[in-house]
């Protein structure tokens, strides 16, 4: 370091002129893309915990008669509203594994409610890898061996047991199945045909978007109810519950295009005129081109955002549908179904167990949400 | 006597890498100019920035001190609350943004914008600060202040939103400025006009200056201390005079050595060829209407080019250069069929020597995919021009994926290869288009546009941004490829030695109209139109003994009717182009 | 006759002493009704209050009449017919009937109450070609004949047949009754063959309505009860006009019954009727926002009910209901699919249909066992109650029913346990319901499982109520779920035609219904011996002389359901939740929630419900 | 001008669409099987009350029922007079309804404006929480803030409309003493306008607007969190920052307004999406709004009552998309419509 006498700093380093400032730069950088989404998502401690939570739930789907101790519809006539019940680990102070105390419903002709006595000297250990009812392994294999299963002479409600006295856990777990999954293919046919209408719309303009946007128009003002009413009337009455409520998905999903549409193409209206679509336009960029690497790019948050909102409708939709009979309906079990049977006042301040099944939703939202977070995140060239 | 501003072992890092501003000093005393030169990314913006509290997200002060001294005591800025930040910024330092265009919000009016931090920090009401922003407007050179005050930033031509971002760093008379290449979109009467103002102000205000620059002229012209930078470290500082006159440093002296200059002594050049042009713009006006103040207005119209005429030879390079807004953003984009001309007017486009001419705005599907193979182009805002969501790789190799040239991996090795030839690191390629300073971006656009090895690229003001000695690098990539694969260019430049140096011909131009065409030289040697004089006055010399003759630049830069008779022009009566010389045109009545 | 000192009541004093009301021995007729309520074993009360009370639909205020039930004859709480706006009537051989009014009767707005009411519902609104344009009510022709009816003097109104109409009194004491008389005074202005002629013409102007007779046609509904300006017989008279949230009605001044100390009944001044959704009323209830409420409440409401007691500031008594079943299953024999037709008609299905389900689950799930279970029979308060038909293939067996089954010619099962069609299809049965009742949908859950032991799939299919009635009406319903027969406690002048069938809501033959109902036109005609049976004795009901002769009639109908199996019962006397608050006194604490005879409230004469201090 | 000119056009196109989905109501509402008054007919033949088939065929002939159903329709609409002076839709002559035995006008009234006060209160209240929580839980991302929002927004969304309601009301009641159902006291009915039947309106208002609106605000706070985001890493966010304004100024003011593009383009939806699917909460919340109307009109094939809403509701969807467009164009000057030459 040299200060000259006429007030002059001049750095006496050796200097290269041809060494670069770029060899400062960080190697890691040097990585295929995903590689580098994938290191940016892990940072993400909550997105990473929700997806691999939401990862578990779908691996566990198909083992849900494994893991459920009753069969979706098995009911116990004797413990009608049980309340979930605890299993404890010692009896007496004395360790003896997980068991369960044995319960005795009573009628309480006061309050018209069951009273559940147990018995507290009679501990009953629970069973592993027992049997029970009979299920099929992802829908194809029989099979009757449980994970654990209450023991002889005993119950076993971990959340507690319905008006039919069916046990509450257990359909929790075989709802997921139709839950996690059927409502998805709504969104998924919504998303599709949303992003692909409002992405001609927004980015062609004129004539195709004048098009696009009078079916819209066209769409939305035509209120569902009407449909619904017919469609209730014109289902053909022995097409399983499952069938109904897969098509009944798909048809809102038709129907729910709109919405999504419309929002990608007020985005795009405007993105359509930056300075970079036009560079590739100028590249000779053939649109599908630029609408899938430029602009959608530039809207992701607002879709994955929109994609976890639609979640807890599609679950939930069922239960405003089966309203007009249109919803899925017994014997097939999932969570909209349990929700359904719990609107009333009784199961909010009686039974509030009943009412369990929103929380599997909440929470399964809650992980798409935050999973969704992750991925707008590691995707956001912002946040490094 | 305490400096107003002073810097103290500053280092910056991003990330978890080596810090890229490393133990940077300096001081900034009051009424006084401190002009940070140094190498395209060599830690300016940053250093800037830092003064600001406004890094990127990912960037970290690592050491250091900045305080800030006033009347009321000092300030640690390094370690105020954000509350007392806020009172600072704007307030007390202001700054100027290097890259102009993406600085300004797209939805809200350019006055709005401005006219904000009086009503933040001077309290003032919309009609008060609305008079003093149109004063502060028309004082940076705009034509139309009005205009202005009401356009959206994409209504405003690059140097146009740059000035309205000087505007908006000023008009609350701050006590700092920091104006992070602040003229770069300026063409230089304006320019000088700006740097005047600054001057004005400061010496009303005793407003301090931190004026990042790459023009060695302008430093010379301004500067009473510079702080040269290279790598992140201050590599010399000192007293303008004698860090210009006698640089101590190597990385000094190189830088200065490269500075290009108007040539001084030159001879008349025969005029270009006329045979295989390989773009012909004939006739060609564009017409904007925006959208008027009321929906019961008529809306208003802007004549962004006017009967514009221009031919490129095969091989040769057309300079355009010519006053901020005056349409020569406009021409180029026409000229690349980015918009359709006014009707009337035509481009025509030769693919090969003697080839059937193609409309470029009538052209089938096929002949527009070959078109736009051929004819690429150097955006003049290169941020804008790069998808902020799309890593530099994909950006770079995604000219030849649409034209489906070659595996991935020799894209990718044509990526870096191009990467390396602007002066730029390979390792760059998995970095979003933010995480780059202002001349390694503008080096990405050239790289771009050379990735599919065009027969003509248009380049809008494509090495503004780059220090001298990269844009030395850049001019000979440039002269290059030229002369190997006869290339040619047109471009549009502020700066009439880098013009001087590349161009074969030409063009000036002023609200919209070509006002004088010739060979460089010719231009040079004997400049016609009062503007053109006033242009080459007005360039600056890195040389302090050489200010800048401001009276002559107003006269040549001031409205047309204040011209001599002979080029005098109206809205009505506009002169036309009269050769006076072989090759040498002037818009003059004869 | 004596009458007990009269008692001005406090709410029309103001009126009656500003003279705007004659006193009270003016305004009730000289011979009232004399209420004992000792004798009744309820305490007399005092005038005042303000019942609340809620509905669920707004077209419900007619409730008001059904609540009041006023009628010419009504039944009293042992379900005897009693005269009650009637002084006396006479029935001779169910030919001829003498109805007599009270002396001194006046409607509600002070008008006299005579034989000229009855006299102008005849002549100039039964018989008006425009107002009645099919011709007066069914129940007053006998195979197509009309009455003669003559009008004697002022009180008296003679109704003459040359065959017995047996149905004729019954008729007028239902929940829902045919009004032969009508406010001739009121009404007059709006006839064309008595008014004015341009106040008329202003008056269909003002109403915005195309004539005179819709103009009156909209007037005159007193069992809508909407309007406020027609005068009245019920104890209380609607005072709001439109369509409100809250309907207020008030007492009716010259009601026709006082209690033996001299008080005018009703006890209770003001009724507010508020229309809530029907989800909500369990909710209010147990706010304590209702004195007196049983519609809309269900069973498993009790025990958010009970448990809001203390701070609701009510009582809940558990009251029985009347419908024959609480719900019950039916299979159509109409059902446009010939083979399922062909199997449904077969009793051997039905009665093992029934067999296989388990009641007494039922029970205990939807009701804590506090229901009947059992086939779907007539009440045990009915004089029919025959144990032995509600035990009809009502026990739960599995065996007897898989043998009935078998027997039918169901003895194929596929690789599941269902059984298969003689054609092949497996045997789903597809039930469908009104969606409405959650009780419902929970109790077919519980006979699917039952069902599907003996190889039966039941396929549940919610439906809005009237997509269903429409479906079940094309025939396009294989089975479906319904209450029993509303009346569940029929007596010996109860008309047994809805055992028969005659009318197509009775949805295990609405084709059969509909064939009668059209005279033909429409449907088809019964062709399965037991049906044509229940019409042969449905007419013998008719033209019986004799109380035995109907009795007789009687009991071979229900035992031809109780063999046949129509209908599926599955259990009756259901408990209804009924909130009463505190204050509120002569509310039985056992009753009989039936809609007709019972009228709900009407039967236990709300009229004598009244607040404690 | 240009603003002026637009506006007109998409209000003639506007026009243009309402005669489309009026073609469509029709035949949605022709499409069940037959018609209200033939099943009336059928239904009062079957239990012998032909008292009112009579007046259901006079209806009918009244109502031009027996015409072919083009004619129907124009008449329907007012295009061509119908008999006895019916004069259609056109002419403001909404029709009878056959199941309320009174014009159509008469019923839907009340409805009408009921409904916009229960969905203008939703629209405001969702307003009202999502705005200011989206910027929040965007400025603040990844704070307890951010996740609290989203855990009750997810809350909201996860519990079926009824029991929402039900819960609101069983525990308003007891904590709050919120009353249970309905839109005001029913003292107020038919009262003038007062402060305290605002006010009784008001305390009604709170569960179902909280109902109707959860949905619709944790939606918009959770996509605006989004869009935010996306927008505050933007240069000229850091320029707002640099002028020195206050954080919350500076987000509503500059990148709320780029962010909020998608919103208004749904502004469109707001208020039909409210009406179809605030029906269902209607009917089960006792709501005097035009949902369980349509419902009851829909289910009984009261063609002109079912006609008529279904026109309304359209005219609100299209009224809506309209100013929706016409705002994008003021809210983003970059906006034109026009098409993109290829
Ligand atoms: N967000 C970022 N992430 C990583 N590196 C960055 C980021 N922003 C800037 N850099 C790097 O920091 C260095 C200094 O950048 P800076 O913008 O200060 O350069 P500069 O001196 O202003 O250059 P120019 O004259 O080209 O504008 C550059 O090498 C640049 O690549
Ligand atoms: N989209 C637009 N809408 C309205 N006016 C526009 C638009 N684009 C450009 N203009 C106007 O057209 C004129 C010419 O702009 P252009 O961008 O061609 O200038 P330029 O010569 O490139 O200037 P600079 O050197 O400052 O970049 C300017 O007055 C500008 O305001
Ligand atoms: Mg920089
Ligand atoms: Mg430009």
């Amino acid at each position: 370091m040299t200060d000259l006498p006429d007030g002059r700093y001049v750095d006496d380093a050796p200097y290269d002129p041809q060494a670069s400032i770029q060899q400062l730069e960080r190697r890691d950088l040097d990585a295929p893309n995903w590689v580098l989404v994938w290191r940016k998502f892990k940072t993400h401690k909550l997105g990473l915990v929700s997806g691999l939570f939401l990862l578990v739930c779908y691996l566990m789907l198909p083992f849900a008669g494994f893991i459920a101790p009753y069969g979706p519809n098995e009911r116990n006539g004797d413990h009608l509203y049980a309340p979930p019940q605890a299993v404890h680990w010692f009896h007496e102070g004395e360790f003896i594994g997980p068991f369960v105390y044995p319960t005795v419903a009573e009628a309480d002709l006061e309050t018209f409610q069951w009273k559940f006595v147990a018995d507290e000297s009679d501990p009953r250990p629970l069973e592993f890898f027992c049997e029970g009812t009979t299920y099929k392994l992802a829908g194809l294999i029989e099979s009757d061996t449980h994970l654990f299963c209450p023991p002889d002479g005993a119950t076993l409600f971990l959340w507690g047991s319905d008006r039919l006295g069916r046990d509450v856990f257990s359909r929790i777990l075989y709802g997921a199945q139709l839950s996690l999954t059927v409502g998805l293919i709504g969104i998924s046919v919504s998303f599709f045909l949303g992003i692909l209408l409002g992405s001609m719309a927004g980015y062609f303009g004129g004539r195709i978007d004048w098009v696009i946007n009078r079916v819209i128009e066209i769409l939305r003002s035509l209120p569902e109810l009407p449909l619904w009413l017919a469609l209730s009337a014109a289902v053909p009455s022995n097409w399983s519950p499952v069938a109904v409520f897969f098509i009944i998905s798909v048809i809102l999903g038709i129907l729910d295009w709109p919405g999504l549409a419309r929002a990608v193409r007020a985005k795009f209206l405007s993105l359509r005129e930056e300075e970079y679509v036009r560079a590739a336009e100028m590249m000779g960029a053939p649109s599908g081109r630029v609408i899938r690497k430029h602009l959608l790019p530039n809207f992701m948050s607002h879709l994955i955002a929109s994609a976890t909102l639609s979640i807890p409708a599609m679950i939930l939709g069922e239960t405003a549908l089966s309203f007009l009979g249109l919803g899925l309906r017994a014997p097939a079990v999932s969570w909209g179904v349990m929700l359904n049977d719990a609107q009333n006042l009784a199961s909010i301040e009686i039974y509030p167990w009943t009412a369990i099944p929103m929380l599997p939703i909440v929470v399964v939202v809650l992980a798409f949400n935050f999973l969704g977070d992750g991925l707008r995140d590691s995707l956001d060239p912002y946040q490094q | 006597m305490t400096p107003l501003l002073s810097v103290r072992d500053l280092s910056i890092g991003f990330g978890g890498g080596d810090p890229v501003v490393r133990d940077v000093n300096f001081d900034v005393a009051h009424g006084q100019t401190l002009a940070l030169v140094g190498e395209s990314g060599s830690g300016k913006t940053i250093t800037c920035r830092a003064v600001l509290r406004i890094l990127p997200r990912a960037a970290q002060v690592r050491s250091g001190e900045i305080t800030l001294n006033g009347p009321g005591g000092s300030l640690a800025l390094s370690s105020l609350s954000e509350r007392q930040m806020r009172d600072v910024r704007g307030d007390r330092i202001s700054m100027i943004f290097q890259e102009p265009m993406r600085s300004l919000s797209p939805l809200h009016r350019i006055g709005n914008q401005v006219s904000e931090v009086l009503w933040l920090h001077r309290g003032a009401s919309e009609k008060e600060a609305r008079e003093q922003v149109l004063a502060t407007f028309a004082r940076v050179g705009f034509p139309d202040p009005e205009r202005a005050y009401r356009s959206y930033p994409f209504e405003l031509s690059g140097g146009m939103r740059q000035r309205a971002m000087i505007a908006m760093a000023m008009v609350a008379k701050p006590e700092l400025l920091i104006a992070d290449e602040p003229t770069t979109a300026l063409d230089v009467t304006t320019q000088a006009q700006v740097l005047g103002l600054i001057k004005e102000l400061q010496r009303e205000t005793g407003m301090a200056l931190i004026l990042v620059t790459h023009d060695l002229g302008v430093v010379a012209n301004m500067a009473e201390h510079v702080v040269v930078m290279h790598k992140g470290r201050v590599m010399e500082a000192g007293p303008a005079a004698p860090v210009l006159g006698a640089p101590a440093h190597p990385y000094t002296k190189q830088l200065f050595n490269a500075a290009p200059s108007i040539p001084a002594e030159v001879a008349p050049e025969p005029p270009l060829p006329e045979e295989d042009l390989i773009l012909e713009l004939n006739g060609v006006s564009k017409t904007y209407t925006m959208r008027a103040k009321s929906a019961w207005k008529p809306d208003l119209l802007i004549h962004a080019c006017r009967g514009v005429d221009l031919k490129l030879p095969r091989g040769k390079t057309l300079a355009i250069v010519g006053e901020s807004g005056s349409g020569k953003t406009t021409a180029a984009r026409i000229a690349l069929g980015a918009e359709p001309p006014d009707p009337g007017g035509e481009v025509l486009f030769r693919p090969r020597p003697g080839a059937e001419p193609m409309q470029v705005h009538k052209m089938t599907r096929a002949e527009r995919t070959a078109f736009q193979r051929e004819a690429q182009m150097v955006f003049q805002d290169p941020y804008s021009s790069l998808s902020p969501r799309m890593r530099v790789q994909d950006a770079m190799t995604e000219p030849l994926e649409i034209h489906g040239i070659g595996t991935r991996a020799e894209q990718r090795a044509r990526a870096e290869e191009m990467l390396r030839r602007v002066g730029l690191n390979p390792d760059m390629l998995k970095r979003y288009p933010h995480a780059f300073s202002g001349g390694q971006r503008q080096r990405l656009s050239i790289a771009r546009a050379m990735m599919l090895d065009p027969s003509l690229i248009v380049c809008d003001e494509p090495t503004s941004a780059l220090d001298v000695s990269v844009q030395e690098q850049i001019l000979t990539l440039l002269e290059e490829i030229r002369d190997s694969m006869n290339l040619s260019y047109l471009f549009i430049s502020h700066d009439l030695a880098v013009v001087a140096r590349i161009a074969d011909e030409v063009a000036v131009m002023r609200q919209g109209l070509v006002v004088e065409q010739a060979p460089p030289n010719t231009l040079f040697h004997n400049p016609q139109h009062p503007y053109t004089r006033a242009l080459i006055a007005a360039q600056p010399v890195p040389d302090i003994d050489r200010p800048i003759d401001l009276g002559l630049v107003a006269q040549g830069a001031g409205s047309p009717e204040t011209w001599g008779e002979p080029f005098r022009f109206g809205d009505s009566v506009i002169p036309s182009l009269v050769e006076l010389e072989p090759g040498h045109k002037v818009r003059c009545h004869v | 006759k004596d009458l007990p000192a009269l008692q001005e009541g406090s709410f029309w004093k103001t009126e009656v002493e500003a003279g705007d009301l004659p006193p009270i021995a003016e305004r009730i007729p000289s011979d009232p009704v004399v209420v004992d309520l000792e004798a009744k074993g309820r305490e007399f009360g005092r005038e005042g209050g303000t019942l609340r009370t809620m509905v669920t639909r707004s077209k419900d205020i007619r409730q008001m009449v059904v609540y009041g039930y006023a009628r010419l004859v009504g039944y009293d709480q042992d379900y005897n017919l009693v005269p009650d706006l009637l002084a006396d009537f006479e029935n001779e051989a169910n030919r001829k009937f003498t109805l007599r009014l009270r002396e001194g009767h006046k409607w509600s707005d002070g008008a006299p109450f005579t034989s000229a009411d009855f006299a102008y519902w005849w002549n100039d609104v039964a018989n008006n070609e425009l107002l009645s344009p099919a011709g007066p009510p069914d129940f007053l022709l006998v195979d197509g004949e009309a009455p003669q009816v003559s009008f004697p003097d002022e009180t008296t109104v003679i109704f003459e047949w040359s065959k017995p109409n047996a149905n004729f009194v019954q008729t007028l004491a239902q929940a829902r009754p045919p009004f032969i008389y009508r406010p001739a005074h009121f009404l007059k202005q709006f006839h064309v063959a008595f008014a004015d002629e341009p106040a008329l013409k202003a008056a269909v102007d003002d109403a915005r309505v195309k004539s005179w007779a819709a103009l009156h046609n909209k007037l005159d509904n007193m069992y809508k009860f909407d309007n406020p300006d027609l005068p009245t017989l019920q104890p209380w008279m609607n005072a709001t006009a439109g369509k409100k949230i809250r309907h207020d009605f008030v007492r009716n001044p010259y009601f026709h019954r006082i209690d033996a100390r001299g008080v005018q009944l009703p006890y209770i001044d003001t009724i507010e009727m508020e229309i809530v959704a029907p989800g909500l009323v369990a909710a209010k209830a147990n706010a304590g926002e209702t004195d007196l409420q049983g519609r809309g409440l269900d069973f498993r409401d009790v025990s958010i009910l009970k448990k809001g007691e203390a701070a609701g500031n009510y009582k809940t008594y558990l009251w029985e209901t009347g419908v024959a079943s609480q719900i019950a299953i039916y299979p159509n024999l109409n059902y446009e699919d010939d083979a399922w037709r062909e199997l449904l008609r077969d009793v051997r299905v039905r009665r093992a249909l029934s067999l296989a389900v388990d009641r007494n689950t039922i029970n205990q799930a939807l009701y804590f066992k506090l229901a009947k279970p059992g086939s779907m029979a007539v009440l045990p308060a009915s004089e029919f109650y025959n144990e032995e038909n509600t035990a009809a293939w009502a026990d739960y067996d599995i065996e007897q029913a898989n043998a009935l089954l078998d027997a039918a010619g169901l003895d194929q099962r596929d690789k599941n346990g269902i059984r298969l069609l003689p054609d092949g299809r497996p045997m789903e049965l597809i039930v469908e319901t009104a969606g409405e009742r959650q009780e419902v949908e929970n109790a077919l859950q519980i006979v699917t499982d039952n069902w599907r032991d003996v190889g039966v799939k039941l396929v549940m299919r919610p439906l809005d109520r009237d997509i269903l009635r429409n479906r079940v009406f094309a025939g396009t319903t294989m089975a479906a779920v319904w209450f029993g027969w509303d009346n569940g406690i029929p007596q010996v002048y109860t008309s047994p035609a809805y055992l028969a069938p005659t009318d197509q809501v009775f949805f295990a033959w609405p084709k059969w219904g509909q064939f009668h109902q059209t005279a033909g036109d429409a449907g088809e005609a019964p062709d399965l011996p037991a049906a044509q049976r229940l019409m042969t004795l449905a007419h013998d009901w008719e033209i019986a002389e004799t109380d035995e002769a109907r009795a007789a009639a009687w009991r071979e109908m229900l035992a031809i359901h109780a063999d046949q199996v129509y209908g599926i019962g599955i259990l009756s006397g259901a408990p209804q939740p009924i909130v009463v608050s505190n204050r509120l006194r002569n509310v039985p604490e056992k009753g009989l929630w039936a809609w007709d005879p019972g009228a709900h409230f009407g039967v236990h004469r709300m009229d004598e419900f009244f607040f404690a201090e | 001008m240009a603003l002026l000119r637009y506006s007109i056009y998409r209000f003639g196109t506007m026009i243009l669409t309402l005669l489309v989905v009026s073609v469509l109501v029709f035949v949605i509402i022709n499409l069940p099987p037959g018609d209200y008054l033939s099943n009336q007919i059928a239904e009062l033949q079957a239990s012998g009350q032909s008292a009112g088939v009579e007046k259901a065929e006079f209806l009918r002939r009244e109502y031009a029922l027996d015409r072919p159903l083009w004619q129907q329709y124009l008449i329907w609409m007012g295009f061509i007079p119908g008999p006895q002076g019916f004069s259609g839709l056109i002419q403001g002559d909404l029709g009878w309804s056959f199941e309320f035995d009174r014009p159509v006008a008469e019923i839907v009234g009340d409805t009408l404006w009921l409904t916009v006060v229960v969905n203008l209160a939703a629209v405001v209240f969702v307003y009202i929480v999502a705005l200011p929580l989206g910027v929040l839980a965007a400025a603040r991302s990844r704070t307890w803030v951010d996740y609290t929002s989203a855990f009750i927004g997810y809350l909201g969304l996860a519990t079926p409309n009824f029991l929402l309601a039900l819960i609101l009301y069983y525990y308003g009641r007891q904590y709050l003493n919120i009353p249970i159902g309905g839109l005001m006291d029913p003292i107020y009915e038919g009262q003038p306008l007062t402060w305290e039947k605002l006010k009784s309106v008001g305390i009604h208002l709170i569960v179902p607007t909280i109902v109707i609106g959860t949905a619709g605000a944790s939606a918009m706070m959770q996509r605006l969190r989004a869009n935010m985001l996306d927008e505050l890493g933007k240069p000229y966010v850091e320029t707002a920052v640099a002028k020195g304004m206050s954080p919350s100024r500076m987000l509503t003011k500059y990148p709320l307004r780029v962010a909020f593009n998608p919103f208004v383009a749904d502004i469109g939806n707001l208020l039909p999406s409210m009406v179809s699917g605030s029906v269902l909460v209607s009917v089960v919340m006792g709501l005097q709004t035009i949902g369980p109307t349509l419902l009851t009109a829909l289910k009984t094939q009261d063609l002109f009552l079912s006609g008529f809403v279904l026109m309304f509701v359209a005219l609100l969807t299209l009224i809506g998309t309209m100013i929706s467009d016409i705002l994008l164009v003021l809210l983003d000057p970059r906006i034109r419509y026009e098409g993109r030459e290829t």
